[in-house]
């Protein structure tokens, strides 16, 4: 992952500014960076979302493709992660340097999706055993500046409130074939229920204390830390500790307790934020890339 | 002398000993390390074996899956062997794709399969051109001490004869297979070829049942595999130095031997394994 | 005990064709009180107490005891005191490394040019052909060139000036060319007048005054090696009648 | 091309071109009836340092079928080739180096490792790399009559009940490498040998003749 | 005398006022804890403190440090370096070989200028050296052999005869009488284990 | 898609038996006894088997077996860093590598590493890190080698505390031992160190159901490792770390005598002198 170096003294600042709930960039230890989010935003997916924090920049497309379902689950829809690392993000991702993070960052994408509620997976069945539908989440990281999940959960998030499944109409001809036709109305269109989709927390333990959106510099200086997925009802469906150092016990409880209050403060806004935008419709003013 | 010397100079080490007819860990030229088995450890398996020739450990597990048989051969099934040399077994083998010494065991292995005919294929097909059995055959080797095809050859003959397939049955009107767990039979085991295995070292002394230390030092490594009727099923000789008759012919004759001594100790552990139920 | 080399001399060996060389064939009281010593030349090698080949190609002879396998080979390996042509790859340090065709580059020191000194550095970049010769060269060993001769003076050898080109020919051309009385030799010199510089790595460097003949020079140089003399005088006339 | 008829022991009609390639630093091609073998050797060159060995030079071996990517059977043929080349070569006097030996497969039609081994020598020969003595490769089939047939055809090596390939060294005639398939008694083992003994005499000769010529064009 | 204790890594084995700490053991809080599983060793000597450490069977010091005498074989050499691979640190041979390299200027203590690494090494000579540092990102470790008992050991001449020493620049094969240049050390009763 | 030209192949499409069972597989109980007959809502870890010191030519080895679920651990090292940057210099490297035997699950796997496998390398190194005192070798990696040869569940937990078995047979320093365990939650009830069926079983969409691996350092009283899917409330999450550290804390004298007697055994006590 990409790493700035820190020198002893600025450590020693940044540890010592953290006991006192005062960050290097000014905020509480509990606070995010400045957040963007923009929906819609590469025509030729299904759904799409361009999230920034800080100077942390990812861009997730999600396209709905029509698969055989699972045989151990047949009816239910199922969901595909890619996380590319572009070295345009950092040139440590140069050649195969990104490859490792992108799996390590899928896998835990794959960890967090594993459960029965965060995504309505029965809703994506179109004929039991024979055709689901399958999103191919893919994201691509446009800039990194720490704090890779909690953005890429947003963004995912977002994407999937954007993304509009295209209706299917099945019919049966004469020997019993079933023929599937899509919909060619552009407002026909399925929506994803996204009241349970889960958001990443990251806490990074950093001395005694623990920060939430650490910046690279934070990060320096912290050994462990531990990434929460949170739904907006407060439900954990995923944990998971990084990083090469170790916690003790009392501070995973604390840390836990603390990346669920965040993360179920998050989703609210987060919701009534992507359905602003969505009314704006047309109307609403392009920001872009370069915005 | 002795820890400095080995490592320093391992060739001269190996030679101080050969000279007094006896090698580094004691046995005397002609001389197999313990051989010990243990079957049907596994029970994710179908039938599984793992034998340890002195340290050398390698373990084989068979998973039996269903197939469509081959257009060309539509009324038998497959057998499909492959050897592992992970990391995990020396630090000689580096992760990734099996290495050039993998790759040959496992041809080394199907090549007995097949010339020893150890199964007879055609016990595999459930249906003529339709359904047959493929037994993956899995060894993975977990120490490597030298000699792995000697202890491949055990560990596959071993973990076969206890190899249990279910009854399949194929339905009429659906034209599906059905797979009844609860009668399962053994297959039959045809013949029962044995590996043994020698090093030539400096052109000219022969020894038996390598370690890794002397198949690295030796100049010409050889395997004869023998049956139960002193049919020879392989000899394999991939390169090195040369052999004269009489050595080969020395060679043959103790793996004749070492044939009826693994076969004792394979039937005496499926015994006990039956008493023990 | 010679007999039976001296006779094979000029006959076509294979590895592992072996003489033995033990005296006891020889109880001859007379001539030799000491036996001959064999010099092996390339190709030939002891084996306890046999001479055996170890390359094919045709047994020679030089007085007095001196006998090689004349073999056609195209890698080189080098040979102290030969000259080869070599490419500058890489400075580094106070040392050039250059690519002669063998199995690793070779190191040539600043030093080891007429008149360098530590102050006074030669003019030699990467891509720059040098013409050198070999004061190390061993299996055990980086082999190592210089550029001037025992007496510190060039002695033809340094690096090349612009223009000339630069071809591989087979190693036993080579040899042809750089034999004494060569024939090839005489046959080119009546062609153009030219530079030419032959490197015992397989190297060839002609320059001529247009390119145009130095071209037909290097083209003629490489066909030579699968051409007999009368073809190869043929073909010299024809294009000394064709190309003037 | 070069042309042998064989009579006694019987062999197909075999044939060998030298230096036929420009690149490599050597190069034969093999022919045995209908199956042959393109080789070319690289070498001594240099070495990967993850390869180097400090007393001897690194041999590689490459077989590359006639279509499709190499698989296991060619992988455990490399290795026989490869063992049988490290025990005639002289690596000590390349020490730190690499030699790779490329066998390009073009026609197989039986006894294809015995031709890729003779195509190997020849190969080896030509680079003028030294060598403690030559090998040859001679394929036996044991029919279902018990009739032992050398050098087969790839129908005879079908119909065949076991199949043997030796290499034999030119200045002791000894077995350098053994790859068996099939079930055979000992008896039919040493009948194999001899009769691969006896074969190997015409091959070697065929060398030798084929050199000769070689070297008497060229002077 | 009670058995010996033994004990594993994380084990607490006493205050730091009570010991100080030896190998196989480290500090947390004031405390000495156990980085190994092994045998507890306690070793007083004089008023000082006692010496706790944690012992195996095998020496604990797996790796070449800065100043200690390792045994490598030399695999290749040019002008400027020779290379080896390090067999031994101290007397305990190591599982798996490290590179270093030998500089010509760390050959020898005097006239480092004159010094020509072929006429010090010869690829396969067994070789006693000092590390003199763990090398950068790009070297391996460095070694050097400019002390008396420091250099060449085991040598084999052109004929394949094991060589003696001559004297501390020579060696000389019994076979053919030849005499090779060595950077010869002076063998040293301790470490003629080999 | 790429053939794998380095393994010899069977035919292309191949399926398992049990698709194909006549009687479907016996579910599990919610409730009740576990099949092995271990108590539900307890810690009831599985009597696990271990034995160091069984590879010769590692540097150290560990074998675990805790009711069918077998692992086999090797350590190599420290030796030279392949990849080398700077970080090196001052620190090793630890390198970890799982993988699952083809036939140790009860459906075939594929030889080639599948990204649950690297996934678990992943949390296996991470979770070891923090034990080793990794600054005592520079330049250097050391490598630690899993195979599975029998997947009953809690994989990840016991390669874990094998691992670092192994490594402390190797005699690599180490702050501490790290053990593994796991539990399953399934609605208002859990199992502990479950089993392949236990882990996979999904009874019913009850809320409140997953499953969680720990690793921690008994001794330093630290979470190394923490990995979590499915979904659970922060308050089960809670107790379910607990539950999980009891569990590590019932291995400990288990594996602390299996050590030592792997020390007694490799020597007798060296002379107090």
């Amino acid at each position: 992952m990409a790493t700035v170096q820190v020198c002893e003294a600025e450590k020693v600042y940044i540890l010592h500014g953290i006991r006192d709930d005062l960050r290097v960039d000014g905020r509480g230890c509990e606070d995010y960076r400045h957040m963007e989010i923009e929906t819609d935003v590469v025509s030729n997916t299904d759904g799409s979302a361009k999230v920034t924090l800080g100077h942390t920049a990812v861009l997730v497309g999600i396209k709905a493709e029509i698969g055989k379902p699972r045989p151990m689950v047949p009816d239910e829809g199922y969901l595909e992660f890619f996380v590319d690392c572009s070295a345009n993000a950092t040139p440590e991702f140069e050649g195969r340097g990104g490859e490792e993070l992108g799996m390590e960052l899928s896998t835990t994408l794959y960890k967090v999706f594993n459960n029965k509620h965060s995504v309505d997976l029965k809703s994506l069945c179109i004929t039991a055993a024979e055709h689901c539908w399958v999103l191919y989440v893919d994201v691509l990281l446009l800039q990194c500046d720490g704090n890779l999940y909690d953005a890429i959960s947003i963004a995912i998030k977002a994407a999937l409130f954007n993304t509009k499944i295209p209706r299917v109409h099945i019919s049966v001809d004469e020997e019993g074939g079933k023929e599937i036709e899509l919909s060619d109305d552009p407002y026909d269109c399925m929506r994803l229920d996204v009241t349970n989709v889960p958001c990443i927390v990251t806490l990074c333990k950093v001395g005694h204390r623990h920060v939430v959106d650490a910046t690279l510099q934070e990060k320096a200086c912290s050994v462990a830390s531990l990434i929460i997925s949170v739904t907006q009802k407060g439900t954990i469906t995923c944990v998971r500790k990084v990083g090469g150092g170790s916690l003790d016990p009392e501070s995973i409880f604390e840390m836990t307790e603390a990346g669920k209050r965040v993360g179920k403060a998050l989703h609210a806004p987060l919701i009534k934020l992507l359905q602003q935008e969505e009314s704006l419709g047309k109307k609403r003013q392009k920001v872009g890339f370069l915005g | 002398m002795a820890a400095g010397f080995k490592t320093a100079e391992p060739l001269e080490y190996h030679r101080s000993f050969l000279k007094e007819n006896c090698r580094p860990d004691g046995r005397v030229l002609s001389e197999f390390r313990t051989t010990t088995l243990n079957i049907g450890s596994i029970s994710t398996a179908d039938g599984s074996a793992l034998v340890k020739v002195g340290s050398t450990t390698v373990i084989c597990g068979i998973k039996a899956e269903l197939a469509n048989p081959a257009v060309e051969t539509p009324g038998k099934g497959y057998i499909v062997p492959n050897v592992d040399l992970p990391p995990l077994c020396s630090s000689r083998f580096r992760p990734g794709p099996p290495g050039e010494q993998a790759q040959a065991a496992s041809q080394f292995i199907a090549d007995v399969i097949e010339s020893s005919e150890v199964i007879d294929t055609e016990d595999l097909c459930i249906e003529r051109g339709k359904l047959c059995w493929v037994l993956y055959c899995d060894i993975i080797c977990l120490d490597y001490d030298g000699n792995i095809l000697d202890a491949c050859v055990i560990a596959l003959l071993a973990a076969l004869k206890n190899t249990k397939l279910p009854e399949v049955t194929v339905n009429t009107e659906t034209s599906t297979p059905e797979v009844n767990v609860e009668k399962r039979s053994l297959l039959h085991i045809h013949k029962h070829p044995v590996a043994a295995s020698f090093c030539v070292f400096d052109d000219s002394i022969l020894i038996v049942d390598p370690t890794d230390e002397e198949e690295k030092l030796s100049t010409a490594q050889l395997t004869v595999v023998t049956d139960e009727e002193g049919q020879l099923c392989s000899v394999h000789k991939p390169g090195g130095t040369s052999l004269s008759g009489e050595k080969l012919q020395e060679c043959i004759s103790r793996a004749t031997a070492r044939q009826r001594e693994i076969q004792k100790l394979i039937d005496k552990v499926i015994k006990s394994i039956k008493t023990a139920k | 005990m010679l007999s039976s080399l001296k006779d094979r001399v000029g006959a076509v060996l294979l590895p592992g064709d072996g003489f033995s060389l033990d005296t006891d064939d020889t109880i001859s009281l007379t001539e030799q009180a000491k036996p001959d010593k064999v010099l092996c030349g390339p190709g030939l090698r002891r084996s306890g107490a046999r001479l055996v080949a170890c390359k094919s190609g045709v047994l020679r002879h030089k007085l007095p005891n001196v006998f090689w396998v004349d073999s056609q080979q195209r890698r080189y390996v080098p040979a102290k005191g030969e000259t080869v042509i070599g490419i500058v790859m890489l400075k580094s340090g106070d040392v050039f490394k250059v690519d002669f065709g063998g199995s690793e580059q070779a190191s040539l020191s600043y030093l080891a040019f007429e008149g360098s000194t530590k102050r006074n550095r030669p003019n030699v970049q990467v891509g720059d052909l040098v013409f050198a010769q070999f004061t190390i060269a061993n299996k055990d060993m980086e082999p190592e060139l210089v550029c001037i001769d025992s007496s510190g003076r060039a002695n033809g050898m340094g690096v090349f000036g612009p223009g000339g080109l630069l071809f591989r020919v087979s190693l036993g051309l080579v040899r042809r060319l750089l034999a004494p009385h060569s024939d090839i030799r005489s046959d080119l010199d009546q062609l153009f007048p030219c530079e030419l510089v032959v490197g015992m790595n397989g190297r060839v460097w002609v320059k001529s005054s247009s390119i145009q003949q130095t071209l037909i020079l290097a083209n003629l140089l490489q066909s030579c090696d699968t051409m007999t003399a009368p073809q190869r005088q043929e073909l010299f006339k024809r294009v000394k009648q064709g190309a003037l | 091309m070069e042309v042998c008829r064989s009579s006694a022991v019987s062999l197909r009609e075999f044939g060998c071109e030298q230096s036929l390639l420009s690149r490599p630093d050597g190069s034969a091609s093999f022919v045995q009836g209908d199956t042959s073998v393109l080789a070319g050797v690289y070498g001594p060159a240099e070495v990967k340092v993850s390869k180097e060995i400090y007393d001897r030079a690194t041999v590689e071996v490459l077989i590359q079928p006639k279509v499709g990517l190499p698989s296991v059977r060619e992988r455990s043929q490399e290795q026989c080739v490869r063992e049988t080349c490290e025990a005639s070569l002289l690596l000590s006097l390349h020490p730190r180096s690499s030699l790779t030996l490329v066998l390009q497969v073009l026609h197989d039609d039986g006894s294809l490792l015995s031709c890729s081994l003779n195509s190997a020598c020849m190969a080896l020969m030509d680079a003028g790399l030294p060598m403690s003595c030559l090998f040859c490769g001679v394929t036996c089939a044991i029919d279902y009559d018990g009739k032992i047939i050398t050098d087969p055809s790839a129908a005879q090596e079908k119909g065949s009940r076991a199949l043997m390939t030796f290499a034999i060294d030119s200045t002791e005639r000894r077995v350098l490498m053994s790859s068996t398939k099939g079930s055979f008694s000992v008896h039919e083992l040493q009948q194999c040998i001899a009769v691969s003994q006896k074969a190997s005499e015409k091959i070697f000769q065929f060398y030798r003749d084929s050199i000769s010529r070689r070297y008497s064009k060229n002077l | 005398m009670s058995p010996m204790k033994l004990c594993v890594p994380g084990d607490k084995l006493c205050s730091v006022e009570d010991c100080s700490p030896g190998t196989g053991v480290y500090l947390r809080h004031g405390y000495i804890y156990s980085s190994l599983a092994g045998y507890v060793l306690r070793k007083k000597e004089g008023e000082e403190l006692p010496v706790i450490s944690v012992v195996r069977e095998t020496e604990t010091q797996l790796l070449p440090d800065v100043g200690t005498i390792v045994t490598c074989k030399v695999t290749s050499i040019n002008p400027r370096y020779a290379k080896v691979h390090i067999l031994y640190v101290g007397s305990t041979p190591l599982k798996d070989r490290f590179r270093g390299t030998i500089r010509k200027e760390d050959v020898r203590a005097t006239e480092k200028d004159k010094v020509e690494t072929y006429k010090s090494f010869r690829p396969g000579d067994i070789v006693l050296a000092k590390v003199i540092s763990l090398g950068d990102v790009q070297s391996n470790y460095l070694l050097t052999t400019a002390e008396n008992e420091l250099g060449v050991v085991v040598a084999h001449s052109e004929a394949g005869a094991q060589m003696v020493p001559i004297s501390w620049c020579e060696m000389q094969c019994p076979q053919t009488h030849t005499k090779e240049f060595r950077k010869v050390a002076r063998v040293q009763p301790e470490f003629l284990q080999a | 898609m790429p053939t794998d030209t380095k393994r010899l192949r069977g035919p292309d499409v191949s399926k398992s038996p049990s698709l194909y069972f006549s009687k479907p597989p016996a579910t599990v109980a919610s409730h009740g006894p576990r099949a092995d007959g271990r108590q539900r809502d307890q810690v009831d870890i599985r009597p696990i088997f271990v034995r160091c010191g069984l590879v010769s030519q590692a540097k150290g080895s560990a074998y675990i077996e805790a009711g069918n679920t077998k692992l086999m651990c090797c350590a190599y090292g420290p030796r030279e860093t392949e990849r080398k940057d700077e970080t090196d210099m001052k620190c090793g490297r630890l390198i970890t590598d799982m993988r699952f035997a083809p036939f140790s699950c009860p459906e075939r796997t594929s030889w080639i590493q599948g990204t649950q496998d690297r996934d678990l390398s992943l949390m296996l190194q991470e979770s070891l890190q923090p034990a080793i005192c990794l600054h005592k070798y520079p330049r250097s990696q050391i490598e630690v080698n899993v195979m599975v040869l029998e997947n009953n569940g809690s994989v990840l937990a016991h390669a874990i505390t094998c691992a670092s078995l192994a490594l402390a047979d190797a005699g690599i320093e180490m702050y501490d031992l790290v053990l593994g365990c796991s539990m399953r939650q399934d609605g208002a009830s859990y199992v502990v160190d479950p089993s392949y069926i236990e882990e996979s079983s999904c009874s019913s969409d009850r809320e409140n159901q997953g499953c969680l691996t720990v690793a921690f350092l008994p001794s330093l009283n630290q979470i190394s490792g923490l990995q979590s899917d499915g979904e659970m409330t922060e308050a089960t999450l809670t107790t379910g770390v607990r539950t999980c550290i009891e569990g590590c804390y019932k291995l400990y004298p288990v594996i602390q005598q299996a050590l030592a007697s792997t020390v007694r055994k490799a020597a007798p006590p060296p002379s107090e002198s």
